[in-house]
């Protein structure tokens, strides 16, 4: 051994060590609040939630504190929020889906069509809404994961053909309410209401505060959740750390096409109608990307968490619910939604730095 | 104000609509009633007009104003504010069924069609056997109006529309093509020179309305055709009347989005006051505000007024 | 003679105008510490990358215990007990420092919790992952679940080769796992890859740090413009013949070592 | 100098030394293709592009091969791809801008209201309209630059509101064509017409093609479009490398929102009247979009070029009038447009794989 | 006594619950080679990254020839002349080589082209380039025209070195230069670092390779836990010493060197 060497002698004998320490500098209130912040970041959408419900209870006073305004606001924003989840999932990832408005709306019109064209019964019929859904999401994850494509554009691609075929097979004729009332209520299932006080609860409702919290936990603590966000981070480390970068995109859009599905139904319990020319079709998309983003997952992957993209969903509802009962004019809704929009994020911002 | 009523519309960015607003607006101020207004995102939005009835309902509104833009997908929303005591007026667009509402002031949007497809016939005579005709739509997802106008002109001008529920089923040669304008000139000049390109010796056009009318009239002006292909469309909005003056429409079916709006203000005072419903037209399940064909050549078996006469009745 | 663990004959990869593998021969013996040392872009984290499954050669052929194989992804390299680091470090940035060690292998909690509900054993893998850590003296991580891009390079890189020594079963192969680690972090390196060495599994070490190699490495395999050039014995060869052998002062004799 | 240290002696003197060679494999004319290829990224849409034209050109003759319908497609893409060309200076710092097309739509009608409202000379009205372009643009960019807040939200919020705000300012009021020749016919000055045989030619489209080749110059051969892609490709290391991120993000979204409002003023050539409810409002946006990435311009930012975007435009032009040229009901257009935009990116990645 | 021409009191940096400078002094002569050494993880990076105006301390004060100044950008560092390799290297992955280089700085054409349209020049910027890489050795470029992001480790690490030591004006920093480099390459950065310095310009350099800090080095700053813990002189001091004290083996005595 030479010379030079010998300066690594002076390591080669090991001492105890422990792992360093330095002062927390922040203790007290604020510190918790803060570490709070770094541990949860769904905490800053909920707590932008917390105030639009204050500023609008304050200006509209118990007409917009009551169960039933509450509740309202829930079954406003069920579709959306389901949208939000799934939207969620696939953004996590790094992608972003433009069909899932248009793949509920299909999934609604087959489960309606199949029972009602072909004389399926109805649990059949809303199984096979389904698998449509779940068949139309492996599309999209085979042409992402297999074909390199980018998601933006296959997404896009399959918004039309999705929205166009379900135009052409419904022959654009919408099932009334009162039709599936009496021959088919179980594809109104999800519409079934949970009275308490003024407060009225969906199953539909009920559906997407489970969903959101299952697949919450999914993300966070298993096998799979962990793998959505590594593909997400940085699709090229994943892959060479070992994660089955194919199949964990399959299963996230699988599940994606499936939570839309889901969404059809809900949309049959909320309108009772299955109709063919429903906006989620159009605007499903825009909605659902919007919460997710308010909600704080970054759209270039692997940030965020679900709970915020549920709250961005319910933000949205709020201001909505709030502006309409407060009587603003239509154009002027949307041009404050517009700047709430952009005020919900900067708020969200702003806390991230005076607490970072 | 303590008597409050909802407006609410399929979009607000439609002429049509905002000037309806603005007569709804006029006559409750007039009247006292605090009016909240609410409108759909696109064309065919229904969630949005749910959310707004839920909202109304949540308001306490006494009446709610409605143009529905998924006339069967609305209703079980409205029968809810029904329940609530609520006064429900469908205006310019009937439900479905009609009964869904207290009362319905509308245009016959059917009748609307065929009065421009009887004219367009008489004013091409003999040659109408072997007219081109070119369909200029609203949108792919075929909603109602767009739907009843077209078969009512196809009916009007003497073609066989197959099922009368969906445009483009007819297989009359006579029809060249549909494409879908979004009720806009952009979308009318794009459509025009699509079909255009498919048969340049189109010679009749129908258009969902008088915007897209006037897009079509571009394309047509840009290939030097605008003097020889009839433009027919509905609405009678003072553009559309003016464009009818300077021969930029041949003739279109004029309606009176402010004499809804009036009349269902009127009927929310009455119910909430007196507790009564207003009454259909004799003979019909609706109220009808009327539709009237407006043309400088006016051709015989079709009534019709002047576009002079259609300016001083045209909104917007 | 023994049969190679691993070998390539003849491997070829080109990026467009560039060619990063030149027709490269390759040999790993069992049980052996393997060094590859070369200028800077002379093609050896090509070479392991093909080797590992990250890249498929344009030509040429890979076989693992005499068989030939052709691995699609990294993944089906170290299902066969090929682990990597990989000179990128192929970590996910924003998850944890657990979250990483275990990626695509995480611990279920027992019972019903892991089974069926599938729950991560959180708890065991922050402490498998701190002991590793410790072992490679890598004291100043004060937070076990900070997320991986608020590491200190060296840092970073600590926690790739903790995750390649625990894991691999029947090769293991660092590229420049030493590069960003200071002097005690290094020594600690050098040592666990003796270790893992004794454990009978054999280790192929790209570094640029000649004392290093010499210290540790049983054959050198001496990389120059895309090829072997030729392998050397440490024993046999100072660090100025392998230095001017990869820098191209000097021709080897043909068939060396 | 100790022992260990000397190996180091033998880099110490210098040798002639040559850049390394190698053989060069790919000579002839794949080779060539090969090279170009990847030397010109804009190529694979442009081939398939000429791909599209050369199909339907079989299939439907002479008819779409005139010079009428060549040139028609270009008048039919013109404010498409003005949008694109904007939309890619923003893609490119790996942002996204919704507000594109209501930004078109509002200046246009800024133009047309100016003059006739408030009675200003044509020429001036122009100039406001370009202004309110401009300072959109800035307010997206200041949003984004300083307060750090994720393009796709600022722009979602200015889309809504910048889109009310049109239609509140214009209570959905047309300006008439007929009014505007007699009154103003500069506002229709890009609608001024090129004849040449059947071609036609408008000025808006002679502006389309000279500012895409004008940024396809800046964005290659000046320091600001390095910047623009340094900023795009990884805002951290362009900040650490002495790039003023800060500056080349407000001047790339205030130079956005004045070509923005050059659609607009292109839209008023084309349309003859101004029309606050123009599709583009709404639609703009996803158009251009999806012209930039099949295009081949990642959503991530950094890479590709604004040819390509333009091709990309030209792309979804040719399938439109090819498809309803060949007489597909619109129902059926919007479906095989939808497959067709996922063909082309499909081919686009293909050829980038064999010739990788 | 001189003056320092850079220097740092009582700088504080937290990030979360981690400290990375715990009230760190910091002192740069003019003319000399100082170079930091320290564990992974001691904070040498943050503290010259409060240096060059990356990141804004907590707490703290920095001076530039005595001035009290607060960058807030690294190009306002960059300005007054202080020229910094960063460990993350800083370049943009897509971009070529020359454009790198150039980055902020570019060149333009002579006459017309250059002033009013702004056009590049792109020969005299690859030229440039490729003169600034043969003398760093990196010979096995093969393309000046290729992205940054297809270069071999060491490669991208030659680039971001070169184009420092040819545009730093006051101060050069340099994160850990020669990390991923080879032997010859690494020689050619020490060469390069003692001709920056022969130009009068001081030079600060992190390394964890201690041959050759205590090779060029004119004196040696040992970071330990987010804080200067000693200076020391090469020439009095040994490399057991230096590893003895930043591995916190061994205590200085107070006031060392
Ligand atoms: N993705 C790629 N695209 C183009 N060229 C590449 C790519 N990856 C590597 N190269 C080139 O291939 C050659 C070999 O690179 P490689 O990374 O294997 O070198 P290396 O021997 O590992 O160098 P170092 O010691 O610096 O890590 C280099 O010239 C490099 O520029
Ligand atoms: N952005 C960040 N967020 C959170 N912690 C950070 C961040 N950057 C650095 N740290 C922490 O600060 C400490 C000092 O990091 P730094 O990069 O300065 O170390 P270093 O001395 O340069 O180490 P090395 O020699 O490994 O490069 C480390 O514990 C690191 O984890
Ligand atoms: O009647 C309305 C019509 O005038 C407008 O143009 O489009 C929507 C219709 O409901
Ligand atoms: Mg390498
Ligand atoms: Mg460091």
């Amino acid at each position: 051994m030479t010379d030079a060497d010998r300066f690594e002698d002076v390591v080669k004998t090991r001492r105890e060590e422990s792992f360093a320490e330095f002062d927390d500098q922040h203790r007290g209130l604020f510190g918790r609040f803060h570490h709070a912040l770094h541990a949860t970041p769904s905490l800053v959408p909920l707590i932008v939630l917390v105030s639009a419900l204050a500023v609008f209870g304050i200006v509209l006073g118990e007409k917009f504190f009551s169960p039933f305004a509450m509740t309202l606001i829930l079954q406003q924003v069920q579709i959306v929020g389901v949208l939000a989840a799934a939207q969620s999932l696939i953004i996590l990832t790094a992608g972003i889906d433009l069909s899932v408005g248009a793949t509920a709306v299909l999934c609604s019109v087959v489960m309606g069509q199949f029972t009602f064209r072909y004389g399926l019964p109805p649990v059949a019929a809303v199984a096979c809404g389904m698998a449509v859904g779940t068949l139309i999401g492996a599309a999209n994850g085979w042409l992402v994961s297999r074909m390199k494509l980018p998601p933006f554009i296959v997404t896009l691609g399959m918004w039309q053909i999705v929205l166009a075929a379900n135009y052409l097979y419904s022959s654009n004729e919408t099932i009334r309410a009162q039709e599936i009332e009496t021959e088919a209520p179980f594809l109104q299932f999800l519409g079934l209401k949970l009275q308490v006080g003024g407060a009225t609860l969906t199953l539909g409702v009920v559906l997407m505060l489970v969903l959101v919290l299952v697949l919450a936990y999914a993300l966070r603590s298993t096998a799979w959740g962990r793998h959505v966000y590594a593909v997400g981070d940085d699709p090229e480390a994943a892959k060479l750390a070992g994660v089955n970068v194919h199949r964990t995109l399959m299963s996230v859009y699988m599940l994606v096409g499936f939570i839309c599905a889901l969404a059809g139904w809900v949309m049959i319990g909320r309108f009772g109608s299955v109709s063919p020319s429903a906006t989620t079709g159009v605007i499903g998309n825009i909605q659902s990307i919007t919460a997710v983003v308010i909600g704080g997952i970054s759209l270039f992957g692997g940030r965020g968490s679900i709970l915020g993209a549920f709250f961005g969903a319910l933000i949205v509802g709020v201001f909505e619910l709030g502006l309409r009962m407060s009587g603003a004019d239509p154009q002027w809704t949307y041009l404050l939604i517009g700047v709430l929009i952009i005020a919900a994020v900067t708020v969200d911002q702003w806390i991230r730095k005076v607490t970072a | 104000a303590d008597i409050s009523a909802c407006l609410i519309t399929k979009t607000d960015t439609n002429p049509f609509f905002v000037k309806m607003r603005e007569g709804a607006e006029a006559k409750a101020k007039e009247l006292g009633i605090a009016l909240n207004s609410y409108a759909g995102k696109v064309d065919g939005d229904n969630e949005a007009q749910v959310s707004a009835v839920e909202t109304c309902i949540a308001n306490g509104a006494k009446g709610i104003l409605i143009t529905a833009s998924s006339t069967s997908a609305i209703v079980p929303s409205l029968e809810q504010a029904r329940a609530a005591g609520i006064l429900v007026i469908a205006l310019d667009t009937p439900l479905d069924p009609i009964e869904a509402a207290d009362m319905t002031f509308a245009t016959d949007n059917f009748r609307a069609g065929e009065l421009i497809g009887r004219w367009a016939a008489a004013k091409l005579g003999a040659d109408a056997a072997d007219a081109k005709i070119a369909m200029l739509d609203l949108d792919v997802s075929q909603p109602t109006v767009g739907v009843l106008r077209d078969q009512g002109f196809l009916t009007g001008f003497g073609i066989d529309v197959k099922d009368p529920g969906r445009w483009g089923d007819e297989d009359d040669p006579r029809v060249v093509g549909h494409d879908v304008t979004q009720g806009n000139e952009e979308g009318g000049r794009k459509a025009m020179e699509n079909l255009l390109a498919q048969d340049p010796f189109i010679n009749v056009v129908y258009t969902i309305n008088e915007p897209a009318a006037a897009g079509a009239y571009e394309a047509l002006r840009s290939i030097g055709r605008e003097n020889d292909v009839l433009v027919v469309s509905v609405d009678g909005g003072c553009p559309g009347v003016q464009n009818v003056a300077d021969g930029v429409i041949g003739a279109t079916s004029q309606q009176y989005p402010l004499l809804m709006a009036s009349k269902g203000i009127e009927a929310v005072k009455a119910w909430a006051e007196d507790g009564v419903k207003p009454q259909a037209t004799e003979g019909k399940d609706f109220f009808d505000t009327g539709v009237t064909l407006i043309t400088d050549e006016p051709v015989d078996g079709v009534d019709s007024i002047t576009s002079q006469e259609g300016l001083a009745l045209c909104w917007g | 003679m023994t049969r190679p663990i691993l070998e390539a004959r003849g491997l070829v990869k080109r990026y467009g105008r560039v060619t990063a593998l030149n027709h490269c021969d390759f040999d790993l013996m069992p049980g052996e510490i393997l060094a590859v040392i070369g200028d800077n872009g002379a093609g050896k984290s090509t070479l392991i990358k093909a080797l590992s499954g990250a890249i498929r050669p344009d030509g040429g052929e890979i076989l693992l215990d005499g068989e030939p194989i052709a691995f699609e992804t990294p993944n089906d390299a170290r299902r066969a007990g090929i682990e990597t680091v990989y000179q990128t470090l192929a970590m996910s940035p924003a998850l944890s420092i657990a979250d990483n060690m275990f990626m695509g292998r995480e611990l279920k909690m027992p019972g019903i919790l892991g089974s069926v509900f599938g729950k991560l054993d959180r708890r065991r893998m922050e402490d498998f992952a701190r002991e590793k850590l410790a072992e490679l003296g890598l004291m100043t991580i004060q937070n076990i679940n900070q997320a991986v891009e608020t590491l200190s390079g060296g840092q970073r890189q600590g926690v790739a080769v903790a995750r390649a020594a625990a894991f691999g079963s029947k090769v293991v192969i660092l590229d420049e796992p030493t590069a960003a680690l200071g002097v005690k972090e290094s020594r600690r390196v050098l040592e666990l890859i003796q270790e893992v060495r004794s454990r009978g599994i054999p280790i192929i070490l790209i570094s640029h740090n000649m004392p290093h190699v010499f210290e540790v490495a049983d054959r050198i395999h001496v990389h120059r413009l895309g090829r072997r050039l030729c392998v050397i014995d440490p024993r046999d060869c100072t660090m100025s013949d392998a230095v001017a052998y990869m820098t191209g002062a000097r021709e080897p004799e043909p068939l060396a070592a």
